[in-house]
């Protein structure tokens, strides 16, 4: 096993990654850009070094200063999370030309499931059934001969991006012409790679990703599957395994393709074969996420394996410890990714410092979380505070520990999803498991968070903070600096002129 | 002594009088015997009759926050007799950045003709993308932006006339 | 199921079932002492009422005013937890005879395996196998001549105590005589019954335990075995399962013994069937505990399920929703009690006020805490502050993470056994897996705390927080009461004159 | 500014000295660049050269309790030339109570012979029980305690002669 790892990246999968790494005996080092010096990765690395400004383009996305701290530190290996670099080939490579270890998979796979043309035919020359679609690089009469073979509505989507972004839905033939023009335009800036193509649009379809793991010596098993199909804009808020869709057939014939898929792509360490299902029950490839996914701790607590421990292992060069049949999901999971966004507007990210952040704990309640409290939540990074990850023996069981969970979720200070998450897990169509990709957009329209009264315990609890003085200061930093600004003793300002804990 | 709390727009006057063994409290015309104990920065624990609560308070300048039984409440502390704060206007035009962040890419120039729904600006912050699109057809009389700027909410980004 | 339920216990597992009922939906009563009047439990029930002094004859072992409060209250049935009434047929009669539910075994079981001389005969009609031993109430001769069958050394034990309470060991005849006499004379005055038996003294042995679980339909199930012979004055301090000793062999003969020990007392609920095992891996009866385990915790990560929640469900009259076949063991738990003890003082309990309790949160980590920041630990009751457990995918990567989540523990203000523990779990015997009865006694004798010179960063980080004013004062207790001392803006006192803060 | 403290009967001076971009802290002769932040009440962040650590620290009047990398270490704060605090004596005798409790039973009277390692009293505390032992053969010139009394730690139970 490696003795010293470098971190790739922020925020809590960096946590993550840290946690495991200490509990293995390996020290870490992190990397953090100017907006992230106190942020919580740093502290709990054995080292840590600023790479440069807030934006990522000057920092996370830095690969080779990444590769220069790692040989200065003396690592090994870089784990390179999600996000940022963790799909980026020639990032891999890098690494490897350093003489480093990649945790993930060889530059070559990363490479090939980046195009999302390339990988959908080499997942229909391995068998496993893609979305009909037209992936030419003809001329646009080409592209309006294959969308009225499909039938519309068509997706335009990018070669190079994925996730949902670089999407966009076309209506009838009349769009079509305007539509590719203006995602080729928009991929050339936003991928540096034109490049579109065409698939059917699913009408409600549902996610369903299954999680492999392949280790150097040719094995590949998978861990069974998430339901991923609770989204906004195109990304996943709830995520839950078993899934509430499957059957025994179904979950086997759909493993047996991602571990084809994975087999087909030389795969080697943790990857995520995405896959569509329509109202038929039938499945599509979508594309593979070749690195550790926001959502593996549901995996996790169904199967009982640690991925991330087991990304080290395999990255090490050891074999799998289990072969297929030893593997079996138990009981239920669900993870809610706690965002700060305003759901009430479009789910537009929020930003802010966090004054408070309580999280709930209790048995099988898991919260893995990257901001603490008095973290500032900037817009140069996703808007993820934490996921909040429930096991249950069944699905109800691990709903009703979810519902119980969200309501202990204590975070004051900036505007969050948790009042919309709470309203969702407790939602008819979703307890019953009936979710589509369109959930969000069906059932939760327009919605605004509950308006209630203050009920008279909220004045009197702000009274009384007030008469004891015991509400925390939350815009003062305690900066150690040499002024008496760092003083808590003395009183926050308040706009009036009282003086808390008088009378 | 008398407090003063404003929730949205609503002025709510509270008495607190210390009493044998906490607090008189009272809140409009209903009166509480309420015993308190701060547990820590921030955390108090309070007993409402029968009823036993744990409140989280954060202090933002006037601001408080305040959550509790699953719910997160923001009060504005008032000066009795004092005026309401008001509100920044909220911005809602569709040139401006709906959120804070940078600026990925213009997609017209200035002096060009553009329809109604043509994309004029994509913006992304926090891995969301998000499109700045003319609201009805125009000319673009100015930018006032460029790839990789940052953004604040508000901003405006393009003036069409 | 219950719509409203009454905990008549405090600390840690009061806080555990009162969760299990927040997320069932069941309304709870939560009862306290004049030294529990800010408890946990009492704050995380829906209602809570006082039931008397400190002393536990006095509040918790009042059985008629809990009645009283559950009828009071609208309860309709009654959760024990564990210790206090939790063992008392008397109690669980009076609750029945209100016209409540006892969420625990009848009456009558209690009552047969509370008589450990009464249980022993039971047991061996049953097929159980028991230690060899004199159960007979003859007169010391009868004692004498048994013992020299047995063997010396033997043990004297009370038939009303259990748990190792008023237990001696013999070494010789001369001494048989005057140990029966002090044994009965003590046993009167602690136990209210002065029958005492022998038994053969086993060498070493293990303690490994099963626990069982039984409907009001007739079907018992145990839920495998845990290994709890890390012991300190005759209490377990670490717990694990599965156990470090058995094979698949062994460990389903004990099952089976266990399930027929529930089978011959009527056994209804959650209950656990404790063996001794010798050098020869024979196994013995030696108790049954008619209530959940303090230990229930290992066996709930290790089997999945929720036994607070199996309790309520059986005592609801639902029949078992699994059968034994369908039970398994996965990975490998650990639980560690945190005791606010002096191990180098002979484990003498400790009291104090907690100024900070800060448990270390990671997947697969649990905490059952009944104390937190502020609260008093007084003598009045078990010393117990919290339970840490983990789950890991094996023995040896469940032992790093118990060992990353000790040190990760932090609790000031009261003596705890965090850097004892700490120790045991690194100490190449337990590693192995080599634990008998003795284990403390034999490793940890004499032990002391490592005496480290203190570091430069601890006196760096204290007067940083002198001069920032940043440490909590721990000893103003922030009463709300109408003078200034709640005022936490004014420094806290200090011997010396200095202001924190100040320059 | 000098602060002193005394860690087993050892005195430490750490002289704190405002800086650039945070604090010179001098440990005897070993000084070094400290940036801190309080990130809520009892909770430091430091960076020490390129260590990060967070320290939790309570006070108790003169007490300092700190919690650092998996050890909790007790430090007096004392004045700078001022004299240590004299620390209580140490009961051991084993006739006092060797933990607060209860006296579960008295199984002696006043004026019995006794043996050495007798039992004479039986304590109880949090599910502990501690047999009080007679150290010596001696008669029992006065009891102390009764059944049922609550007595706290190093408090007298039985006088032997």
């Amino acid at each position: 096993m490696f003795s010293k790892l470098l971190v790739a990246n922020r925020g809590e999968i960096a946590v993550r990654i840290i946690r495991a790494c200490q509990e293995l005996g390996i020290r870490t080092v992190a990397v953090y850009s100017e907006a992230d010096a106190h942020a919580l990765h740093t502290l709990l690395a054995d080292e840590a070094y600023p790479i440069g400004p807030p934006p990522p383009t000057e920092s996370y996305l830095r690969g080779d200063r990444l590769v220069e701290v790692a040989l200065a530190t003396g690592c090994e290996a870089v784990h390179p999370g999600y996000g940022f670099l963790a799909e980026n080939a020639a990032f891999a490579e890098a690494v490897e030309a350093a003489g480093l270890t990649f945790v993930g998979p060889p530059a070559e796979a990363i490479r090939l499931m980046g195009d999302k043309v390339a990988a959908r035919a080499l997942m229909a020359r391995a068998g496993v059934p893609v979305v009909p679609g037209y992936d030419g690089e003809g001329e646009v009469e080409a592209f309006l001969e294959a969308a009225r073979a499909l039938g519309y509505p068509v997706l335009v989507k990018a070669a190079g991006g994925g996730g949902g972004r670089g999407m966009r839905v076309v209506a009838s033939e009349a769009d079509l012409p305007a539509a590719l023009e203006a995602a080729r335009r928009e991929a050339r800036s936003a991928f540096g790679n034109g490049r579109v193509y065409l698939e059917k649009f699913l009408e409600r379809p549902r996610h369903v990703e299954f999680q492999v793991l392949a280790d150097r010596h040719g094995h590949v098993v998978h861990l069974f599957e998430r339901e991923c199909s609770v989204q906004r804009r195109h990304q996943k808020i709830i995520e839950e395994s078993p899934s509430p869709l499957l059957d025994e057939e179904l979950r086997r014939r759909m493993g047996e393709a991602a571990v084809a898929a994975a087999h087909a792509v030389g795969y080697v360490n943790a990857g995520t074969v995405e896959f569509l299902v329509d109202a038929e029950r039938r499945f599509y490839f979508l594309e593979m996420n070749t690195r550790l996914q926001v959502e593996h701790p549901v995996t996790e607590l169904v199967v009982g394996v640690d991925l991330v421990k087991a990304q080290l292992a395999v990255a090490a060069g050891e074999p799998l410890p289990f072969a297929q049949e030893e593997l079996s999901q138990r009981g239920h999971a669900i993870e809610c990714r706690i965002y700060a966004e305003d759901p009430a507007r479009g789910f537009l990210p929020a930003t802010g410092r966090v004054a408070r952040a309580v999280e709930p704990a209790g048995p099988w309640v898991r919260v893995d979380a990257g901001i603490t409290t008095g973290d500032e939540i900037t817009y140069y990074y996703d808007p993820l505070i934490a996921k909040l990850i429930v096991w249950g023996e069944s699905r109800d069981d691990a709903l009703r520990r979810m519902a119980w969970a969200l309501d202990r979720y204590i975070l004051l200070g900036v505007t969050t999803n948790i009042a919309f998450l709470r309203e969702v897990v407790r939602h008819p169509a979703f307890r019953r498991g009936e979710v589509t990709t369109d959930f969000v957009a069906r059932h939760f329209a327009g919605w605004q968070p509950p308006q209630e009264e203050v009920p008279d315990e909220v004045l009197i609890a702000a009274a009384l903070a007030d008469q004891l003085g015991g509400a925390s200061p939350a815009d003062d930093h305690h900066p150690a600096n040499s002024t008496g600004a760092g003083d808590p003793f003395s009183p926050w300002a308040v706009a009036d002129s009282f003086r808390p804990g008088g009378r | 002594m008398e407090l003063h709390y404003e929730v949205n727009g609503i002025r709510h006057a509270v008495r607190v009088e210390p009493s044998e063994d906490g607090y008189q409290v009272t809140v409009g015309d209903r009166t509480y015997v309420v015993r308190a104990r701060q547990r820590e920065e921030g955390v108090i624990d309070l007993t409402i009759g029968t009823r036993r609560l744990r409140a989280h308070v954060v202090a933002e300048g006037p601001r408080r926050l305040v959550a509790l039984d699953a719910t997160t409440y923001a009060l504005e502390r008032v000066r009795p007799g004092g005026r309401r704060r008001r509100l920044g206007a909220e911005h809602t035009g569709r040139l401006e950045a709906q959120m804070p962040g940078h600026v990925v890419a213009v997609l017209v120039e200035e002096g060009q003709e553009v329809e109604a729904g043509q994309t004029l600006v994509v913006l992304e912050a926090m891995k969301m993308e998000l499109r700045v699109v003319a609201p009805v057809a125009g000319r673009v009389r100015a930018l006032r932006c460029r790839p990789g700027d940052v953004v604040e909410r508000g901003e405006r980004l393009v003036e069409l006339e």
